[in-house]
């Protein structure tokens, strides 16, 4: 086991609920029927396929892109390491040196065969520094890669690191999926990616389709059943979810309650869910009066209602968190600052100055309604909170070059929040923009970095969690689940892991028109 | 200077004017395309690395000054956060757009024409009194209630057509005219009013006519009057109207496209904005700018069609009716 | 005794309009006459001669493209906006167009007591109250102060307008087709009321009208005018006895007279149309419908000669002589 | 002026106590009223009237033309060619409309469509009514074009009106008006808007049209001079009501109504010296809001008498039976 | 030339408030409420518009919430009977129409005020210079309409930062157009009247034309136009927010409520519809209101 244990589990239960439902769909309609053209609904348009120019790789991103491309390991549903492009992995005795060796007969859609080369050259690609990778602060323990022989690859670490072998599996980043050399120098990937994976891509129309066929040459015999995917963008969730309803689509990426609720009752759906690291969080500008003083942090921590935000905002559809490790990992008492307007008016009382802050949200209905409930329960304990909603962009900017004071924001949901919690937390990081300094949780953010125990790391980092929840750098709005609405007819084994739905063998249960 | 000459002058200017006000625009909103395409995993450094790499580092001026040269040769450029050529991006889009402005006009004349005619020959009686209250009704509700009254009942509550999704006509026609039917119905139910009313008013005009007179005296059937004698003479608003109309169209009807899901260049165009992505912004209004001006032209032209007076440049003793 | 100098001195008035691309009209060309104190004179001719552009040109509204308007002694063509502007209360003009003369948001009385009120430095009252005076003056009921012109009749408008016209004490008053568009009943009360002012103020007055026979009536001299030019002046009995160019004969033969028979069959329009002043026939221009022309006719411009005592004709062959 | 021989001759139209009703704003008033005359073949009625007097819409309500707010008198009757105008269907009415009685109307610019050309608007009634096939009625409108004075009618049928100048614009009128060879020619102030040199030629060449086929014509003008040399017949009307019918000769000489001299001593003279007065009627005449008592011409009247302000005169013939007038106290006749 | 039935004018003419008509009156009292309910919005017994009640978000009419009902010093807390419900967020839906209606009505009463004062200006400038001047400001009008109204709308707000008041000064400008083409049409008609060479003739500067002569004939027909610029904009501000570009958080706008309410219309449409309802009686009175006044001054201005 090299990662958390407990999530492992809360997986595996989640695992097995939809396994068993799957098993029963399959003993219905027993034989995979062939053929067909998926649409999926997505949320956003795809940012693009190329891991050095790619950034805002989303949930919906991650779920087409592992069916172009694939990675060496992928996680199984018991957390076993299960064989895709890698057959094998062996780490060397100072726990430094991991040796890996390749699937033969593999090829990529454009006919390059898969080999050492492929591998070598992604990751060369991404350690270079003056390619600024944008995930590089995650994967400063790898040295370099480099090819044993056409079939074998090895990596070299810097120190002992646990979160070695989640890096090659996270289908949450570009950076364990390998492209066509070909493509990536040909400068082509980005728009149109090329890969092993079963599906290949044909056409992309931004903001309107991205159509993937079936790779006649795909390694897995049989696979895969349908003929091609579609995925549409909609941005409306509720135009997405009627164009479930009237067919357009077969299944949809959704994280509405209201469009959940309504597919529990209706039978022709299926609700598919999956728990998630990571956090939706209130970002608070530690560097900058008033937040500069850990009392008015703490009072507006305790001000904070996570629960009505929860419910009210989220309709129920993520869960209530005290740590950034996912609800299935458990790490006991972390501190967290209930809601208790009697402490947080204490805690203003000690600070002794009005207190007025803005707060930067999206300009989305739920970005507002964040920022209205920020409001009203910093109201009640006389701080005023003025929401200013903006556009993506500009809500980076300000909260990358520190012109803030407190603005929505997020955790990624990682399935290993090491290196993502060491570059939001440590003072010497680039990606410190709550400018939080601590020298307590530098330690332990090095700590865990190079701890080779998993249990003692684990500590570490619920450690790291009682540490935010006591200085409060960060307030938490809701923990991340995310939900696949689907038809009935959509059958096949469908793995859900950390938001991200396998679509490749996936087939549809319906006569072809 | 010949007419032809003073219009592609004023179009130019125009065009021109239109283009360099949004991009000073544009570069005052806070955040570039480069914070949009660094995410919340970037850094400052990455960032920087970015907007050196597009070319953002380099003074509004000379950017500006780069983009209308690649203009001048025809090329609208690369899209900042999709690498999309903009040309490509906006011809993708424009047949949705055109597809949904034309069934959305084609709709609205059908109801507006023969109501404008009706209400017009027979004014205050009781179909132009329905007429006329029901169009005050419907000019009364904004265009994103409508749409979502519209796919309550026709696609949530009836089923019988898609509520969302654009299918190319190219793909299947049957399925391209269903999702295009609602999206088209919700702007022309908002806008055949104004261009009923304006029928019926010149129409009322023009049967109070002493051609009219002429035309009855002569013994002809009312709708050889109504059709042949009168129309004509009253299309002027109503072309008039319906170019205003489509000039906004072309713009993107923003929100159906929205609602609807439409990939139009309205769509383009707000999601350019939010991202900053100045060279599709520009495109887009460099599009927009030129097809305002073309139906102008068009509108101007139909003039000529409809009145000969126009057309053969008149002689001494009339004035042509004034032109926007 | 020296002479007194004219009210108003019109030498080589010439106007022409664009209209559209390279074409223009030639409104007026060469036009000269000059008015005494007292005088009226009366500008004939059909629709289109020009009539109304050396109105206009004489208000300078616009100024004529070239030619000299000298009003007692001063050239308007010449002097300065601000000078202009103080002249030109001394000109004023009455419309055909009674209802569009009248400022339609504004009440009549005072629409009458403008003229004061543009002049400045007179209360309020007492403008009301010499409005109220004109009003009586022009035979117009001062309960009709409050009203606004669309609940006036057309005769009742035009007598607004003199109203108006008079305030300034006018030095000269243009009268552009001013009964054209009234009924008889109406036009005979609005010719009285024109005559009626104009012995109490003394007035000089340019009265244009196409109406041969009220022209008769109202003036002292006749300029009869033909697509931009003057063909004849004359003293208005002269005129009418014996007209000395074609077009005026023809202009009285077309009035009807009942009782007796048609006077000169022979002296009608050849051509029922007038032909286009864009490009007006070469020589004189009204060959093309004169019943006496000849060859000469076709090729040479005749000038404005006289033919008789304070009489002018351009004409080659003249229909009297001395 | 025409031989009586012929007056037993049933007459062309005869109209009996025509009242044109006409709603303005809620209220109906009567714009025309009791109106009764007869017209025979090849004759001229001139209606001569100031303007407001109901003179158009009478002409109007005879082709059933009048506007949607005013409608005619239950009881009035129009006869022509055997049947009241007034109780025909639509259809029978537009038959009528083109081969029977034919209207030309004041202003030649707004009465012709501006957007179909010349020869179109006159084929129309000639493929409508007459079914002529396209070519026909197009050669038979170069036809009536040449008839009524217009050159080079070959190229002027592809012409729209605005090509033409007024007059011409009028001929055309007139040709449209032929088209279907009617026998009733009414002609609204057909020369009000022309020049003076135009008018004689329109009207001569109405007289020459109307002699040459026979027709009858009403001619309505507000022009008593036009009315005395172009008309056989005149009626005079005032408010709605025609107050004197006279033969055409005798309208400057013999008439009996006061407002008719008074309209006659209107007119500027020819024969005067500049700067003599004119014999103005004070007032205006009255509009058609109120209800008349008695005379309408009273209160400007100066020869009103008590029983002209009471009752309405009715009409009287003289002794020659052609010339009705409508007074109380009428001017004695001159001695001859 | 004798129109025929002339009817002189004065004859049996309907005062102006007959010639309005009832439904004219019937709009003005709808806006009057509106209108005085948004003025004294503060003194009414309201739920504090911005209050959220955790526990009965979406709740329909009739529903007895806890409220917060602004006191002297602190809110008093209280139950209450909610009228209209609660919208998603569990504030009170009558408080927010309320308060919601001096975000709409200051849209759209003050942008057209913006458009009319500066358009009618130029407009008027236009129509009474005619030649370069003209040409200059149609030339300038064109860029503005040719340009899409929502860049210059974002970067205003963001330029400027976002509020109402900048919003208002956005939309105010992108009306121009519109109103320069209404004054310049109607300015060219009645400077080609001769009561404008009038008022030359009595020594009148052009100024005092354009002031004295021909803004009282164009400002009617201004007006007649601003009224249904009212009912565009009010609709417009609903637009601005459905895109999310709408007036900042807490200040409720009818335009927002739609938009939020629109996620749960097929399980609470109260929280849409009511807004909905209000915004399109409102447009709908000052459609009426317009389109009467047109009537009523003009009987025969043509439409624009």
């Amino acid at each position: 086991m090299t990662s958390l244990r407990n999530s492992r589990k809360g997986l595996w239960a989640a695992a097995c609920i939809l396994l068993s439902f799957v098993f029963i769909m399959t003993v219905r309609a027993a034989e995979p029927k062939p053929g067909g053209t998926l649409v999926f609904g997505t949320e956003n348009e795809f940012a693009g396929f190329d891991a050095l120019k790619t950034r805002g790789f989303a949930v919906c991103d991650a779920i087409a892109n592992a069916v172009i491309h694939e990675r060496l390991f992928e996680w199984d549903e018991n957390g076993e390491l299960l064989p895709v492009l890698g057959l094998s992995a062996a780490l060397s005795d100072d726990r430094k040196v991991w040796t890996i060796t390749l699937r033969k007969g593999v090829s990529f859609h454009d006919g390059t065969p898969f080999t050492a080369d492929a591998v070598v050259a992604h990751w060369a690609r991404l350690l270079k520094p003056e390619n600024r990778f944008s995930g590089r602060d995650t994967i400063t323990p790898i040295l370099s890669v480099e090819k044993v022989d056409a079939f074998t690859v090895r990596f070299v670490l810097a120190h002992p690191w646990l979160p070695f072998l989640e890096t090659l599996c996270d289908g949450r980043t570009l950076a364990p999926f390998i492209p066509s050399p070909k493509a990536v120098a040909e400068d082509k990937q980005s728009r149109a990616p090329v890969g092993t994976g079963p599906f290949m891509f044909k056409e992309w129309l931004s903001g309107d389709r991205f159509v993937l066929v079936r790779n006649p040459g795909y390694w897995k015999p049989g696979k895969p059943h349908l003929d091609g995917i579609v995925f549409k963008p909609m941005p409306d969730h509720q135009t997405r979810y009627a164009s479930l309803e009237s067919g357009q689509t077969d299944m949809i990426w959704t994280d509405r309650g209201g469009t959940i609720e309504k597919a529990e009752k209706d039978e022709r759906m299926v609700h598919y869910v999956s728990e998630g690291t990571g956090a939706e969080i209130f970002i608070l500008n530690t560097a900058k009066p008033p937040l500069d003083d850990p009392l008015v942090r703490r009072a507006l921590a305790h001000a904070w209602n996570q629960q009505v935000c929860v419910t009210l905002s989220y309709q129920d559809c993520i869960p209530f968190v005290e740590h950034p490790f996912g609800v299935d990992t458990r790490c006991g008492d972390v501190g967290y600052r209930a809601h208790d307007y009697e402490k947080a008016r204490e805690l203003i009382a000690a600070y002794g100055k009005p207190v007025e802050i803005e707060c930067l949200h999206s300009n989305t209905k739920r970005g507002r309604e964040q920022g209205e409930l920020l409001q009203q329960f910093a109201k009640q304990i006389g701080v005023t909170v003025n929401p200013v909603g903006m556009s993506f962009g500009p809500v980076v900017k300000k909260v990358v070059t520190g012109q803030y004071q407190v603005s929505t924001w997020r955790i990624p949901s990682y399935r290993d929040q090491g290196p993502s919690l060491y570059s939001a937390f440590h003072s010497k990081s680039r990606r410190n923009w709550s400018g939080y300094r601590s020298e307590e949780m530098d330690r332990l953010l090095v700590e865990q970095n190079t701890e080779t125990d998993q249990a003692r790391r684990n500590a570490l980092l619920c450690e790291i969690a009682s540490r935010i929840n006591e200085d409060v750098p960060l307030i938490y709005r809701g923990g991340r689940r995310f939900h696949v609405l689907a038809k009935q007819e959509v059958k096949g084994s469908s793995r859900f892991q950390n938001g991200i739905f396998a679509l490749s063998d996936l087939w549809l249960d319906r006569q072809p028109e | 200077m010949s007419a032809l000459g003073k219009r592609a002058l004023h179009l130019f200017l125009v065009v021109f004017a239109a283009s360099s006000v949004t991009f000073l625009m544009v570069d005052l909103l806070p955040g570039d395309a480069a914070y949009q395409i660094a995410g919340d995993t970037a850094t400052l450094e990455d960032v920087q690395a970015i907007r050196e790499e597009l070319g953002l580092n380099r003074s509004l001026v000379l950017r500006y000054m780069n983009w209308l040269a690649d203009v001048a040769r025809g090329d609208l450029g690369v899209s900042y956060l999709t690498r999309e050529p903009v040309r490509e991006a906006i011809m993708a889009r424009l047949p949705v757009t055109i597809e949904l402005m034309i069934a959305a006009q084609l709709i609205a004349l059908v109801l507006s024409v023969p109501a404008g005619i009706y209400s017009g020959y027979r004014p205050r009686s009781c179909i132009d009194r329905i007429l006329g209250s029901t169009s005050f009704a419907v000019m009364s509700i904004p265009v994103f209630v409508m749409a979502l009254v519209l796919i309550y009942l026709f696609a949530l509550k009836l089923g019988w057509l898609p509520a969302t999704g654009y299918v190319p006509l190219s793909a299947d026609p049957v399925a391209n005219i269903r999702s295009m039917l609602l999206p088209a119905l919700s702007i022309a139910l908002v806008e055949w009013v104004p261009l009923m009313r304006v029928l019926r008013s010149d129409m009322i005009d023009t049967l109070h006519e002493d051609y009219i007179l002429m035309a009855r005296s002569k013994g002809l059937p009312t709708h050889t009057i109504l059709f042949r004698h009168a129309l004509r003479p009253s299309l002027f608003t109503l072309v008039t109207l319906f170019g205003i109309q489509v000039g906004h169209l072309i713009g993107g009807a923003l929100i159906v496209e929205t609602i609807f899901a439409l990939p139009g260049i309205g769509r383009l165009l707000i999601g350019a904005i939010f991202s900053r992505d100045i060279i599709v912004v520009q495109g887009c209004i460099l599009f927009i700018a030129v097809a305002y001006v073309a139906v102008n032209f068009l509108v101007d032209i139909s003039y000529t069609l409809l009145d000969p007076r126009i057309r053969r440049g008149g002689g001494g003793w009339l004035t042509a009716p004034h032109i926007r | 005794m020296t002479e007194p100098a004219p009210v108003l001195e019109i030498r080589s008035l010439e106007v022409i309009y664009e209209a559209g691309r390279r074409r223009r009209i030639q409104a007026v060309s060469d036009a000269s006459f000059e008015m005494i104190q007292g005088e009226t004179l009366g500008l004939v001719g059909e629709s289109g001669c020009g009539k109304s552009s050396i109105a206009r040109a004489v208000m300078q509204l616009p100024p004529p493209t070239s030619g000299r308007v000298m009003f007692f002694g001063e050239d308007l063509t010449r002097v300065d906006r601000l000078r202009l502007r103080q002249l030109r209360p001394r000109l004023q003009m009455i419309f055909q167009d009674s209802v569009a003369a009248l400022n339609p948001r504004r009440k009549v009385g005072e629409t009458i007591a403008m003229p004061l009120r543009v002049a400045g430095k007179v209360p309020k009252e007492k403008r009301n109250k010499r409005a109220r005076e004109m009003m009586s003056a022009v035979g117009l009921d001062p309960a009709l102060f409050g009203h606004r012109p669309f609940q006036l009749s057309g005769g009742q408008c035009q007598r607004v307008q003199f109203a108006r016209a008079l305030m300034t004490e006018p030095g000269l008053l243009i009268c552009d087709e001013p009964v054209s568009s009234l009924d008889v009943s109406i036009q005979a009360q609005i010719l009285n009321l024109l005559e009626r002012v104009r012995i109490r103020h003394g007035l000089t007055i340019l009265f244009i009208s196409h109406d041969m026979a009220v022209v008769k009536n109202v003036c002292d001299r006749v300029a009869v005018m033909y697509l931009g030019k003057l063909c004849e002046t004359a003293p208005t009995e002269a005129l009418y006895r014996q007209p000395a160019h074609p077009y005026t004969a023809v202009l009285i033969n077309a009035i009807p007279m009942p009782g007796a028979p048609l006077s000169r069959p022979e002296m009608r329009a050849a051509a029922a149309d007038l032909p286009s002043s864009i490009d007006p026939p070469s020589g004189c221009r009204f060959h093309t419908r004169c019943p006496v022309a000849r060859a000469r006719c076709a090729e040479i411009e005749p000038s404005l000669e006289t033919v008789g005592p304070c009489r002018q004709a351009a004409c080659h062959y003249p229909l009297c002589n001395g | 002026m025409t031989a009586s021989k012929d007056a037993v001759q049933a007459p062309l139209l005869r109209v009996e106590n025509l009242g044109v009703l006409l709603q303005n704003e809620g209220r109906v008033v009567r714009v025309v009223d009791a109106v009764s005359f007869r017209l025979k073949q090849g004759e001229t009625l001139g209606i001569v009237g100031e303007s407001g007097c109901g003179k158009t819409l009478l002409c109007r309500s005879l082709l059933g033309l009048l506007p949607g707010c005013a409608a005619v008198a239950p009881d009035a009757k129009a006869f022509f060619d055997g049947k009241d105008l007034f109780r025909l269907s639509e259809s029978s009415l537009n038959k009528v409309r083109a081969a029977g009685i034919a209207m030309i109307f004041q202003d030649p610019l707004s009465s012709l469509n501006p957007v179909m050309t010349i020869g179109r608007q006159i084929c129309e009634p000639l493929v409508h009514h007459l079914g002529m096939t396209a070519r026909k009625a197009r050669s038979r409108a170069v036809e009536l074009l040449h008839s009524v004075g217009v050159s080079g009618a070959e190229q002027r049928v592809d012409h729209y009106p605005h090509q033409m100048s007024g007059g011409m614009r009028q001929r055309v009128a007139i040709a449209i008006a032929l088209s279907c060879g009617p026998k009733l020619l009414i002609a609204d102030e057909p020369t009000t808007a022309l020049d003076v040199t135009v008018q004689a030629a329109i009207l001569d060449l109405l007289m020459r049209v109307q002699a040459g086929s026979k027709t009858g014509m009403i001619l309505v003008t507000h022009d008593l001079r036009v009315a005395a040399t172009r008309t056989h017949e005149v009626a005079v009307m005032y408010a709605g009501r025609i107050v004197e019918r006279i033969s055409a000769g005798a309208l400057f000489t013999h008439m009996r109504v006061p407002y008719t001299r008074a309209l006659v001593d209107a007119i500027p003279k020819m024969d005067r010296p500049p700067h003599a007065p004119l014999h103005a009627i004070e007032g205006r005449p009255p509009g058609p809001a109120g209800a008349i008592y008695g005379c309408a011409f009273a209160p400007r009247c100066d020869r009103a008498i008590e029983k002209c302000r009471a009752r309405t005169p009715p009409m009287r013939s003289d002794r020659s039976g052609r010339h009705w007038y409508a007074c109380w106290n009428p001017i004695q006749e001159p001695a001859p | 030339m004798n129109p025929p039935s002339e009817i002189p004018p004065a004859a049996g003419r309907k005062s102006f408030s007959e010639a309005l008509g009832e439904s004219f009156w019937l709009s003005a009292i709808w806006l009057v409420c509106v209108i005085f309910f948004a003025v004294t919005a503060d003194l009414w017994p309201l739920a504090e518009y911005d209050h959220m009640n955790w526990e009965s978000p979406a709740a329909p009419p009739g529903t007895e919430i806890h409220a917060e009902i602004p006191g002297g010093g602190r809110p008093v807390e209280m139950k209450k009977v909610s009228l209209l419900g609660t919208d998603t967020m569990g504030r009170d839906i009558l408080a927010r129409l309320i308060f919601g209606a001096r975000t709409s009505l200051a849209i759209g009463l003050v942008t057209p005020c913006i458009g009319m004062v500066i358009g009618g200006l130029l407009g008027m400038m236009a129509g009474f210079y005619r030649g370069r001047t003209e040409a200059v400001i149609v030339a300038v009008m064109d860029v503005i309409l040719a340009f899409p109204g929502l860049v210059f709308l974002l970067a205003i707000t963001f330029i400027l930062g976002p509020g109402l008041d900048h919003i208002i000064l956005a939309l105010g400008l992108l009306t121009i157009p519109a109103f320069t083409r209404v004054a310049r049409a109607n300015t060219l008609r009645c400077a080609r009247l001769e009561f404008v060479q009038s008022a030359r003739m009595l020594g009148q500067s052009d100024i005092g034309i354009l002031v004295q002569e021909i803004l009282p004939n164009v400002i009617w027909p201004m007006i007649v136009y601003a009224l249904l610029v009212v009912s565009y904009m009010i609709v417009a501000e609903g637009a601005l927010s459905f895109l999310g570009l709408g007036v900042p958080a807490p200040t409720p706008s009818w335009g927002a409520m739609i938009a939020e309410g629109k996620e749960v219309l097929d399980k609470a449409p109260h929280v849409s519809l009511i807004p909905a309802m209000v915004m399109f009686l409102t447009v709908l009175s000052f459609n009426i209101m317009g389109d009467c006044l047109r009537r009523a001054v003009h009987p025969k201005e043509e439409q624009l």
